[in-house]
C-alpha cells in the first residue's frame, strides 16, 4: 500500500562529495516489500520545484520505522533536500514500485551486484537481504572518481567489493563490465547508468539479470505515462512497461532499454 | 454535501472537482489513495480507435512552477478502454467524461460513437487542442471553422453531451469558443496545455523527446483565468475550468472568473491526494468567504450575480 | 571579455545581457547598485509622444513563478525622455535600444524618427505587443499585414536600425515573425507578457485594476524557449530572446534555443545584481560547457554549428 | 545606499496572533536615516513565491547591527518567512524608501502617533526617536480584536498609549479617529490601513500629518513603477511619486490617497 507521509529528518550527511545520506523516520517503512523500491519526495512547500524527486531506498530499519536514501546534489531539487536538517519534516509518497526479487536466488548461490555511481546505494538492503537468507555476494562499484566512492566499507562487510573508478583515482581504472567478466556467479543484480546496463544486458544475456531503470517521472504511481519503455517480447508496438509502477526494476529482455 | 453540487448538461456533480484528463489515467492508481466516488466526476485519459504508444521518452520535463510533457496520447485505443476500463469504473459512483482525440474527423466520430454508448460515460471532452499529436489535434483546436464543423459531426453521433476542450494557442480564444459553441458544443472545457520547450544544458539539445510539449501547472494558471474571464461573458455555455488548480482557493479563484465546474491535472502528481483534499476544504473555505453554495461565486469578477439558470441543482 | 561579444545590427555589444524594457526604468535606479557600463545594452523603458500616467493601482500581482503587470506605458513622454533620460544615461559607456510604443501608427513614427537621433539609441525595439493598452498595441501585434506595414513606415523614419518585439499571444508565431522581417526589420526581440489575470479571493474582482496584465518571469520561459526555437530556424534576422530568464544557464538555454543575445526583465526586481552577476558567471560557465565563445551555443538546439555570419564581433 | 545584504535571523517569535517579531543582523542598519524606512525580502530561494516582500523597519538597534521587523503571517510569502528560525539566513534589499521627518516637531511640542493593526511598527522606532529629542508623543494603536493587540507595553514607555479594537473587546471600542478627535497635537503621524489614513487626512487638512502609504511593490526601488500615485498638487495628471522611493511616507496632501 501506498503512502504520503509527512516523516521526520532524522539525519542527513555528506558522505562522499555531493553525495548525501539522508535518514527519515516513516510508518510506512513496514510497507517495503523488496530492496530496490524508491520513494519520491516532495523538497518544497512552495510550487518550484514543482514535481517530486524519485529517490531509491537504500536501506530499511523496520524496527525504528527508519529508512536511508543516498543522493547526490545534481540539480534544483537534490539542493533544496541537501539543505534539510534533523527535525525537519519532508513530504513522501512511497514505497513505490517493486524492487529486486531477491527469491531468484538460492541459499549457497552467488548473487553479483553491480552498481554505477548514483545507482549503488538500493543495492545495499539487497546485499543485506540476500547475506541474510545465505546467498553468497560479490559487489562490484564503479564510480567517476575518487571523490565520488561511497559505502565501500558499508559493502564490504557482506562480501567482496570491486571498486572501479573512470579516472583509475581509486580501485581499479576502468568499468564495472571490466571487472565482472572475471567473476562467476548465478544472477546478477544492477541498477546505475543506461549505458552500463545495456552493457551488462547484452554480455549476459544467457543468464539471470535483473536490472534497475531510471526515467524521468511524473506521477510516480503509473498515472500519467510518463515513464513508459516497450516490451521487448510481444509482436505489437504498443505494448509498454511502466518504470514506476511496473519496475523500477525488470528482468533482462523484459523490456528494451 | 449540498453546497457543492452542480448541475451541467449531463453531469449531476456532486461537487465541482474532477481530475483532469490524462492526468489520472483510468483511475486504477489513484483508487489505492482514496475512494474515487469522492470525486464530482473523473476526466478520464484521451481514447484513440487504435491503441498508440505515444511518444519516445524522456516525456516530462519540469519547468519552473510548471512541467512540460509529451506523452502523444498514449492509450489502449477505444475497444480496451470501453471493454476494460469504463467497466472497472462502473464499480464507483462517479460520472465520467471522456477525452475523445483523432488524428482525423472520421477517428473523433468513431471513438464519440461507440464511447458515448457506455453507461457512466455522462459527457465527452473533444480533445481538439493536443499540443503533441503531430497530425490533426492542433489544427482542429486553432482554426474556427474547423472546430466548428468537428464539433457538428461528433455531436451527431453521440448519446451525450459534448464539451469542447479549447487550446490556449490562439490569438483570439473567444472566437474559438464562439465557434463551438455555433457548432453546437454543450460546454467547454478550458485550458488544455500551452506549446513550451525546455533545452538540456550539456547536450543543447530539447529534454523532451518530441522536442516540444504541453506547459500545466502553476504556471499557466494566470493564463487560464484570463481565458475563462473572457470566454465566460462570450457564451451561453457553462465552462469546466482548469490550468494548475492546487487549491480550494484556487477553484474559487476560477468559479469567479466563470468557470461551472474545475479539473485539476498536473496537482495529482504534487499531492495524490489533492481532489479529496479540495472537496473537503471548500465548505469551510465557503463559509469564511460568506457564501452558502459554490455557485454564488461563478463569475463575481464580472457580474454582481454570477449564477446562471444551469447551475443549481 | 572576448568570450561573450555580440555583434548585430547596430549593436556592438560586449556581452550579451541587457535589462528588458519596463524593468530597468531609464537605469537610474539601477545605477545605485552598479556601474551600468557592464551591461551589454540597455532596453529603456516604452516611450511615447506624450507623457502618460498609465493604468490605475494595483498594477501587480504576484503568480506561481511569475507575474503580471499592468503598468500601461507609463513614461514621461518623448520629449523628456530625449532631453532628460538619454542625455542623463550618456554617461555610460552602452548602447541603448529606445522601446518605441503608441497608439496610431503615427506615434509610432513621430517617436521613432525623434529618439532614433539620440547619439547613444543603437537600435529601436518596437513595441508591438504591449498587452496592457487599450488602443492599438496589441492589434499591431496579433495581425501579420498590419505588423509588416508598421515596420516598414518606421523603417523609413529610423536612423537606427530596427528590432521588433512579438507578443506570445498569437496562434502562429512564426507568421508574425516572417511578417516584420519582409517588413524590413532588422532583428526580433521576443517575448512579450503573455495575457493573464488574477483574482481576489475576498472580493471576487480581478486583482488588477486594468483587470488583465501581463504574465512574466521564469513561468513563461518554457513559452519563450519554444517561440524562439520555432521563429530562428524560420528567420534570418537576429533575435533578443528574454522570458524568465534569471540565471546565466538560462542565458545558455535561450542561445541554444536560437537567441544571438537576451534580456532580463522580472528577474531584476527579485535581485538587482541579476545583470552583472550573469554576466560574471558567463565565463567559468562556458568553461564548464567546453564552449569558447557564447556565440558556439547558438541554435545547438536545431542545428550542429549554430553560428551565423552577423554572430562573431 | 540601499543594500543587498544575506542577513542572518537573530531571533523570531509569535508576539500576538499571527504576528510575529523578527529580528535580524544587517551592516546596512548603518545606512537606515529615518523611521518608518522599508526592507524589500526574498523569502525563498526557488522561484515561487517569486517576488520580495515589503515590510517596515519597527526599530533598529545600530549598536548591534541589528534591527527588527513586526508582520502578520497572512499569505504564501510571510507564512513561508515565518517558518524560519534563528542563524537562518535572509535576503534583504534595504534599506528603502524615505521614512517620517522627525524633524518637523520639536522639542516640548506633542506629536500624535497614529497606528492601524499592521501599520503600528513602524511607529515604534518613530516613537523611540522623537522621545529622544524631548517630543511629547501620544499613541493612538487600532486593532481588529484582543488577539491582535501587539506592543501595547513597548509604547507605554514612551507615552501615553491608547488601544482601540474594533470588536470592543480590548481598550476602547471603534477606530483610532473616534479617539483622536479629542486630542491635541502639533504633529500627527500615521500608518495604517487606506481608509484610516483618507479619514485622518480629512480631519485634520489643516495639520501637519505624515502618512506612509502602502502600494503592491514589483522592485521596491522605483524602476518598474508598479507603486505610484497620483500627485495631487499639479494641475496636469500625469504627475505622480512612487511609493517605494519618494515614500512611502508622504506630507497629507501630496499625493492623492
Ligand atoms: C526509480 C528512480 C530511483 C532513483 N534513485 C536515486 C537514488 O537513490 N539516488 C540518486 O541520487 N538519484 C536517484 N535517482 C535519480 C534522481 O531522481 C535524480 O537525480 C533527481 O530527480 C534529480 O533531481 P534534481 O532536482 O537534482 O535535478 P533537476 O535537474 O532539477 O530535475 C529536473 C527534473 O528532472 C528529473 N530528473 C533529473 N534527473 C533525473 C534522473 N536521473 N532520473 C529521473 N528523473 C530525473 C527530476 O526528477 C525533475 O523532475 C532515481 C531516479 C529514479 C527514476
Ligand atoms: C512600504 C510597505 C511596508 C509594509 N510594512 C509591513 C509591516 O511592517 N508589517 C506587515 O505585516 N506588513 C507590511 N506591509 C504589507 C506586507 O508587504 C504584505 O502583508 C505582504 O507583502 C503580504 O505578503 P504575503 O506573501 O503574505 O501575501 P500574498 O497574498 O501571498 O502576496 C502576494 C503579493 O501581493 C503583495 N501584497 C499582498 N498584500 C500586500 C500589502 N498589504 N501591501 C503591499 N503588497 C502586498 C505581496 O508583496 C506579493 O507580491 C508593508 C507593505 C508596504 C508596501
Ligand atoms: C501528463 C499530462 C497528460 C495529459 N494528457 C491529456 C490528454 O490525454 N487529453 C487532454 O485533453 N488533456 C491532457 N492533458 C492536459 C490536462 O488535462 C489539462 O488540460 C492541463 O494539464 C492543464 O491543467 P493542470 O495545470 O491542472 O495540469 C495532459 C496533461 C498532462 C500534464
Ligand atoms: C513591470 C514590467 C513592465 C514592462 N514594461 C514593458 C515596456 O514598457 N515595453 C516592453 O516592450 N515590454 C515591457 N515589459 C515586458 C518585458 O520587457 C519582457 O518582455 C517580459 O517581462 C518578459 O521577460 P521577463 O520574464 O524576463 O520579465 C514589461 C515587463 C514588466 C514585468
Ligand atoms: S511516472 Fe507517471 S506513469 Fe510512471
Ligand atoms: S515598486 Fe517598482 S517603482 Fe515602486
Amino acid at each position: 500500500m501506498i503512502k504520503k507521509e509527512i516523516c521526520k529528518i532524522i539525519s542527513q550527511k555528506e558522505i562522499a562529495q555531493d553525495i548525501f545520506q539522508l535518514n527519515v523516520e516513516a510508518d510506512f517503512v513496514n510497507e517495503i516489500n523488496a530492496p530496490g523500491q524508491f520513494v519520491h519526495i516532495r523538497v518544497a512547500k512552495a510550487l518550484d520545484p514543482l514535481l517530486r524527486r524519485p529517490i531509491s531506498i537504500s536501506s530499511v530499519d523496520k524496527r525504528n520505522s527508519q529508512f536511508t536514501m543516498i543522493y547526490r546534489k545534481e540539480g534544483k531539487g537534490t539542493t533544496l533536500l541537501a539543505e534539510k536538517g534533523p527535525g525537519m519534516l519532508l513530504d513522501i509518497l512511497g514505497p513505490l514500485g517493486n524492487g529486486f526479487p531477491v527469491n531468484e536466488v538460492k541459499a549457497g548461490e552467488t548473487a553479483l551486484l553491480v552498481g554505477g555511481g548514483i545507482g549503488v546505494p538500493p543495492l545495499y538492503e539487497l546485499s543485506k537481504q540476500l547475506t541474510a537468507k545465505g546467498v553468497k555476494v560479490i559487489h562490484v562499484l564503479g564510480f567517476q572518481t575518487e571523490s565520488a566512492v561511497f559505502y565501500e566499507k558499508e559493502f564490504l562487510e557482506y562480501g567482496d567489493t570491486y571498486i572501479t573508478t573512470v579516472d583509475g583515482s581509486y580501485g581499479k581504472k576502468g568499468y564495472v563490465t571490466d571487472v565482472i567478466k572475471e567473476l562467476d556467479f548465478d544472477c546478477l543484480y544492477t541498477c546505475g547508468p543506461t549505458p552500463m546496463l545495456k552493457a551488462i544486458e547484452k554480455q549476459y544475456s544467457h543468464k539471470k539479470v535483473f536490472l534497475s531503470l531510471e526515467e524521468r517521472m511524473g506521477c510516480g504511481v503509473g498515472a500519467c505515462f510518463a515513464c513508459v519503455c516497450k516490451t521487448s517480447n510481444e509482436l505489437d508496438d504498443v505494448s509498454y512497461k511502466k518504470v514506476c509502477s511496473d519496475g523500477p526494476v525488470f528482468r533482462a529482455g523484459e523490456v528494451l532499454i | 454535501m449540498s453546497r457543492l453540487n452542480i448541475q451541467l448538461p449531463g453531469l449531476n456533480l456532486k461537487n465541482p472537482i474532477m481530475p483532469a484528463s490524462g492526468c489520472f489515467g483510468f483511475g486504477r492508481e489513484y483508487s489505492q489513495f482514496y475512494d474515487l466516488s469522492k470525486l464530482g466526476a473523473i476526466m478520464i485519459k484521451a481514447t484513440t480507435v487504435e491503441p498508440r504508444f505515444g511518444n519516445p521518452t524522456p516525456r516530462v520535463a519540469e519547468t519552473s512552477s510548471g512541467m512540460l510533457n509529451a506523452i502523444g496520447l498514449q492509450n489502449p485505443g477505444l475497444e480496451k478502454v470501453v471493454s476494460n476500463e469504463l467497466p472497472w469504473l462502473s464499480q464507483y459512483d462517479v460520472p465520467i467524461i471522456a477525452n475523445v482525440a483523432g488524428s482525423l474527423e472520421e477517428d473523433y466520430i468513431e471513438v464519440a460513437a461507440e464511447i458515448s454508448k457506455a453507461s457512466n460515460v455522462h459527457a465527452l471532452e473533444l480533445n481538439i487542442s493536443c499540443p503533441n499529436v503531430k497530425t490533426g489535434g492542433i489544427a482542429f483546436g486553432t482554426i474556427p471553422e474547423v472546430a466548428r464543423q468537428l464539433t457538428r459531426r461528433v455531436k451527431e453521433v453521440s448519446e451525450v453531451p459534448v464539451y469542447v476542450k479549447l487550446s490556449p494557442n490562439v490569438t483570439n480564444i473567444v472566437e474559438m469558443a464562439k465557434a463551438v459553441e455555433d457548432g453546437g458544443a454543450d460546454g467547454l472545457t478550458m485550458i488544455n496545455t500551452l506549446v513550451g520547450m525546455r533545452l538540456d544544458l550539456k547536450t543543447g539539445k530539447p529534454i523532451l523527446a518530441n522536442r516540444t510539449g504541453g506547459l500545466s501547472g502553476p504556471a499557466i494558471k494566470p493564463v487560464a483565468l484570463r481565458m475563462i474571464y473572457e470566454v465566460s461573458q462570450a457564451v451561453n455555455i457553462p465552462i469546466i475550468g482548469m490550468g494548475g488548480i492546487e487549491s480550494a482557493e484556487e477553484v474559487i479563484e476560477f468559479f469567479y472568473a466563470g468557470a461551472s465546474a474545475v479539473a485539476v491535472g498536473t496537482a495529482n502528481f504534487v499531492d495524490p491526494f489533492v481532489c479529496p483534499t479540495i472537496i473537503e476544504e471548500l465548505p469551510s473555505l465557503l463559509d469564511t468567504l460568506g457564501y452558502e453554495h459554490i455557485s454564488e461565486c461563478r463569475g463575481r469578477s464580472w457580474q454582481e450575480h454570477g449564477q446562471l439558470a444551469y447551475h443549481r441543482a
